[in-house]
């Protein structure tokens, strides 16, 4: 699973030229675009479909129910592209991106977490059961876990917590170790736990309002975890810091990182070209989000793949 | 649920000029669509298929973010990244070709020498049924609004693709002009064969709170329904002052729409920005007009081109219509 | 519930240059505004008090329906009707000049020599504490597009409006040219001390089952949320040409919108359609331009005019606003 | 009460040059603005206020109740600019004139009751009870009803009906007799039939779906009516059909006619002549239904006032 670098220099065409900055990731970090190594995830299809619920579960936080057998046979860390409302010649036009929180493949459905921040997601929280939702999905590249693995890492916050609560469906089917650290800015919205307590993994729910999300407080949990050599992969999403914190850590244990990346987005397919990843070159497109991701694999900057 | 697949149809079939015929008048915009759509249903369904605009050789796209929305419509500033006509004709061309539709090629060029190449280049290449030229991008640091503003260049840009492509050639228009209809007429002097009006409108969307744009660029290209009322003015005024066919677009959601434009004088319509709202908003469109056509007893949907009306006029009982076209909200 | 009253914040007032102070930026958009406002709350409150276009002999409208919805926005056809220069002076003007607010005369023109006349007209009558130079109504046989869109007649009006009315003149632009900064600096050059900028955008918009426009003329001008986008744009590119304070206009809804316009460089905005949309928008602008000084820390609005900054970026936490400005929807 | 024309010819400076035909007014019909004789109705307020119930009432009819004291002290006739989401951003952005079905001025409160036809009042018909609405109002000028009058005719079509239910109770009040021609495309719309009932009016209910609100059908009731000499003034909102034949018919009777007309509003106060009365003269502006009406004096074609 090597490849083209995103802040790689003239020597790969497609991404020559592009800045990690525009990304604001933290310069300590490099992203690699993942192989697919033959690995067919299943392709998108559109989906109209019925609303079975949409609940708030959370302060601000709603979970959306449809039936869908396409989406419920995604795999980890693909997503959905969601029209917020039915009218198509109003306000908002775009849908909107969203991960799939957990799929139930026997019942043919799949749920979304979303936090209501502006328009599209506000009008997505006024659905109401049995209303029509479109759905283009299941979309992008999902997590890989490796044959090889017995344990892995997850470490999320906020809604991107939501991005990789399938990974914990699938690590338990498969009998893999499950190590999570998920935060948020106030205990009421930690999300995930549910899932975490469905598969019986360990995990460090962490958030602002006591400091306990803070980095200093969660280093030395997810240092001895890499340490101990229990976990072989991590996934990470939703934070810069965490983002950053796990790739310094992992590196050294050849622990393999991957995050979720988000991008504004109009297609979800990989045709507009709206969700480069925050990339330019002077000569060539930086890889889509969309289509090249949304997962990519993580490394300390310096390091050459 | 599956998608519906649509019929064809014989009323709906148009000649955009040239040689051009299509099975209907709907096609997708430029930049709105790629063969990545075809996962989603059958794109044999459509008039035609027009990929991406391309350049002669590999170019990049802008910074990020490159989207965003404005009300009722979006701010794009993608900047048409290209890997060249050379990848095109190799890698993407083959994509289109796949299906029973005719693939007009979108071309592009930061000057006026890149429009020549490409057209030499893509004369004869089998699978090109026509090229749609693009001289209206507003995002382009040199090239797209320049040429597009001005009759001179364009007509120039025209003669040397026209000169060097044995095909139907499309100018396509910019809005961000004082007289459409003087562009349009020079383009029908440097040979064009058809028009398609419009782009997108330079606009800039601007979050107060962290005082920058909300695209990584200054400006972008507003698109959309927001846009439509001035798309369907635009092409009215194409329609006035030259005989060619024209494509319509702006702003298409649904066959109600695309009958605005076919009313106002366009022989086709594109969607652009529909498709990212609903994928199958085309084979919506290619639908409801056959329901217009059927409704309307029409032989061919050609027989209202252009058959449009001044003003409504107050009634107090307004004539409510008797066949109302149907189409999503408004 | 009664309307609540604003208070006056000396953190909001503005100078729009040539001696035009005043106590906040907030005017409403000539064409949508009028005395009759004044039952619903005190017009004392506005930054300044713009009537509707008169030209200076009488002139009836266009014929109706001269409304009509577009998405997120409307379309007009009014026409400017005007009963003339001297009813303005007598029955109407003393409408305006009640209130605690300086009164912005807006002046059309069927011919250049009609601005010139209008101009001599009203210098010196009281309570006309400027002019704003109309050059930009798409509605008109005559004069409004078509002076609008020529550099040279811009310059000539504006000459001779400056050269007869011993005041501030704003030059009200059109958006339907190629290059707003061009008209802008032809407006400076003609003596204008202060530019307004955006009026409509000419659109059409078709009733598919009547086959008929739907306003009472083939086009109307795009005016609201729609065009916002393309006005700050236009606002942008205006602030960048010339040196002279600039009124933003186009689909201002909040403060949120008027601070866009501030950012792209506009001293001053006006409210039109969003005047009809809800009649207090302009209390509810002033009021959120007054959160955001407080909460920027402002000493003066007037410190973050033009402070705009290219292109948000992505992050992959993107900068939450600490303290969002209050607005409406969206 | 004599006046403007609309159709005068030069005469009237303000008018002058108006064509009826821009109305698809019957032509045999000519409108006269009714002069205010120093009668000042209510003035327009902005109302920001609560929605008490928004219910259907009939097949694609709802009543919106509003508590309002400016509303429920308004006149007959008067209306309502009626805002019908809450963003102001997005679509719609017009309001939507609507006239008052009912007032209660003891509770404070007005209804109004619309048929769903398009966009705003879909949206209209999505609001809740405690969902704040925004209306101008109430505006325009009202029904006249004479001092010596003491019998009136009322014949309204379709949601025209809903501009004269409120002469229905002002007549009750004031003890004058109510003669009442009510028409809808089928008996399950045909509105008012609840304030009839309540003034004990003597009222003909007809509809399409039998014929009976054919004009044929209607005339000899009316014109009996009016023969009579039972009423002195008639109010007719919603048809041409019957306007023209209203007009006929009141004329040699001396009953004085009146119309309620609708027009595209913006802001409803008179100062945006988006309302114009469908008239356009070569030398000045037309009357405005919003301010000058909306109702308005019908005469037959050929009279001089
Ligand atoms: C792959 C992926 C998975 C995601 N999964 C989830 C999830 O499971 N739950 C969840 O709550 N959110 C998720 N997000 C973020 C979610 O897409 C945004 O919160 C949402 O688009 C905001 O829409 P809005 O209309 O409420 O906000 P607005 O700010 O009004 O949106 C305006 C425009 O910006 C875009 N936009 C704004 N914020 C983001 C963002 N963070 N990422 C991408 N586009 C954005 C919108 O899509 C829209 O086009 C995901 C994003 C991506 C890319
Ligand atoms: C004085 C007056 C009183 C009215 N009273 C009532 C009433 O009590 N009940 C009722 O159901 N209707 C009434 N109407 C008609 C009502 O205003 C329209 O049905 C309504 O505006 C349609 O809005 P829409 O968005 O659903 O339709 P759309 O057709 O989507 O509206 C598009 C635009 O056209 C305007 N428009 C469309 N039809 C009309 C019309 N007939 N009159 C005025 N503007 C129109 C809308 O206001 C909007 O600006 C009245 C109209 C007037 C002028
Ligand atoms: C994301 C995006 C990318 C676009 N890229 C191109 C392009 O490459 N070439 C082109 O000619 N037009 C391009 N356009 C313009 C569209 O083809 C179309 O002219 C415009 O968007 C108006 O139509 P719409 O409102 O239906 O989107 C693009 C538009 C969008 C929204
Ligand atoms: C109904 C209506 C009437 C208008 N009349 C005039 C006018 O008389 N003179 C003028 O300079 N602009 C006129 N305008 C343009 C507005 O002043 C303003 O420039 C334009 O509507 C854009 O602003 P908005 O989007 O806030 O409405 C009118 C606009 C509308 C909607
Ligand atoms: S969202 Fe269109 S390419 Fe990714
Ligand atoms: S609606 Fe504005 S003048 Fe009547």
């Amino acid at each position: 699973m090597t490849s083209e670098l995103l802040d790689a220099n003239g020597t790969i065409p497609v991404f020559a030229g592009t800045h990690v900055p525009q990304l604001r990731l933290p310069s300590s970090v490099r992203l690699e675009v993942m192989q697919t190594n033959g690995h067919h995830a299943p392709a998108a299809t559109f989906v109209e479909t019925e609303i079975i619920s949409n609940e708030e579960i959370a302060p601000e936080h709603y979970l959306m129910r449809v039936r869908s057998e396409a989406l419920a046979n995604g795999e980890p860390g693909q997503f959905g592209v969601i029209r917020p409302g039915s009218a198509t010649d109003i306000h908002p036009i775009l849908p909107r991106p969203m991960a799939v929180y957990q799929y139930d493949k026997a019942a043919c459905t799949a749920d979304f977490v979303y936090r209501v921040v502006g328009y599209g997601t506000a009008a997505m929280a006024q659905r109401r059961a049995g209303d029509i939702v479109e759905i283009v999905g299941p979309v992008g590249r999902p997590f890989p876990i490796s044959d090889t693995t017995n344990g892995i890492l997850i470490v999320g916050r906020g809604i991107g917590v939501c991005s990789l609560t399938t990974l914990i469906d699938e690590a338990n089917r498969r009998n893999i170790e499950i190590y999570a650290v998920f935060s948020a800015r106030n205990k009421d919205v930690v999300l995930g736990k549910d899932m975490i307590k469905k598969a019986r993994g360990n995990a460090l729910y962490v958030d602002d309002s006591d400091g306990s999300s803070d980095v200093e407080n969660v280093e030395p949990w997810i240092s001895e975890i890499i340490e101990s050599g229990r976990v072989q992969q991590a996934y990470v999403c939703g934070s810069n810091r965490l983002i950053e914190l796990v790739t310094r850590l992992a590196a050294p244990a050849d622990v393999e990182t991957y995050v979720s990346l988000e991008a504004h987005m109009a297609c979800g397919l990989g045709y507009c070209h709206s969700c480069a990843t925050g990339a330019f070159g002077e000569s060539a497109e930086s890889p889509l989000v969309c289509r090249d991701g949304p997962v990519f694999r993580c490394h300390p900057a310096g390091v050459t793949v | 649920m599956a998608v519906q697949d649509t019929e064809t149809d014989s009323r709906l079939g148009v000649d955009l000029g040239a040689g051009l015929t299509l099975k209907n008048p709907v096609m997708p915009a430029s930049g709105c669509f790629g063969p990545e759509m075809g996962t989603l249903f059958d794109l044999g369904q459509l008039g035609a298929l027009v990929p991406k605009t391309i350049f002669y050789g590999e170019r990049a796209g802008n910074p990020a973010p490159r989207t965003a929305e404005s009300p009722a419509g979006m701010l794009n500033s993608i900047g048409i990244p290209s890997r060249g006509v050379e990848h095109f004709l190799t890698e993407l061309l083959p994509e289109y070709t796949k299906y029973d539709s005719p693939v007009i090629v979108s071309i592009g060029g930061l000057g006026i020498e890149e429009y020549d190449r490409l057209a030499e280049r893509l004369n004869g290449e089998p699978g090109v049924a026509g090229l749609e030229v693009n001289i209206s991008c507003p995002n382009l640091e040199a090239g797209g609004m320049e040429i597009g503003a001005s009759p001179a260049n364009v007509e120039r840009v025209l003669r040397g693709v026209s000169d060097r492509f044995d095909g139907p050639v499309i100018a396509k228009l910019t809005p961000n002009i004082t007289s459409i209809a003087d562009i349009a007429k020079a383009s029908e002097q440097g040979g064009a064969t058809a028009i398609s009006a419009i782009n997108t409108l330079s606009g800039m969307v601007i979050d107060v709170d962290n005082q920058r744009t909300v695209t990584g660029t200054m400006t972008g290209g507003v698109s959309g329904p927001a846009i439509r009322p001035i798309a369907v003015r635009m092409v009215w005024q194409v329609c006035s002052a030259v005989s060619l066919p024209v494509v319509g677009i702006g702003g298409i959601t649904s066959a109600k729409d695309a009958l605005e434009f076919i009313l106002a004088g366009a022989t086709a319509v594109a969607v652009g920005t529909a498709n990212f709202t609903r994928p199958t908003t085309m084979l919506d469109v290619i639908e409801g007009l056959k329901t217009y056509v059927e409704t309307h007893h029409l032989s061919s949907i050609d027989d209202v081109r252009g058959q449009l009306e001044e003003g409504m006029r107050v009634a107090i009982e307004p004539p409510r219509p008797a066949t109302p076209v149907s189409g999503r909200a408004g």
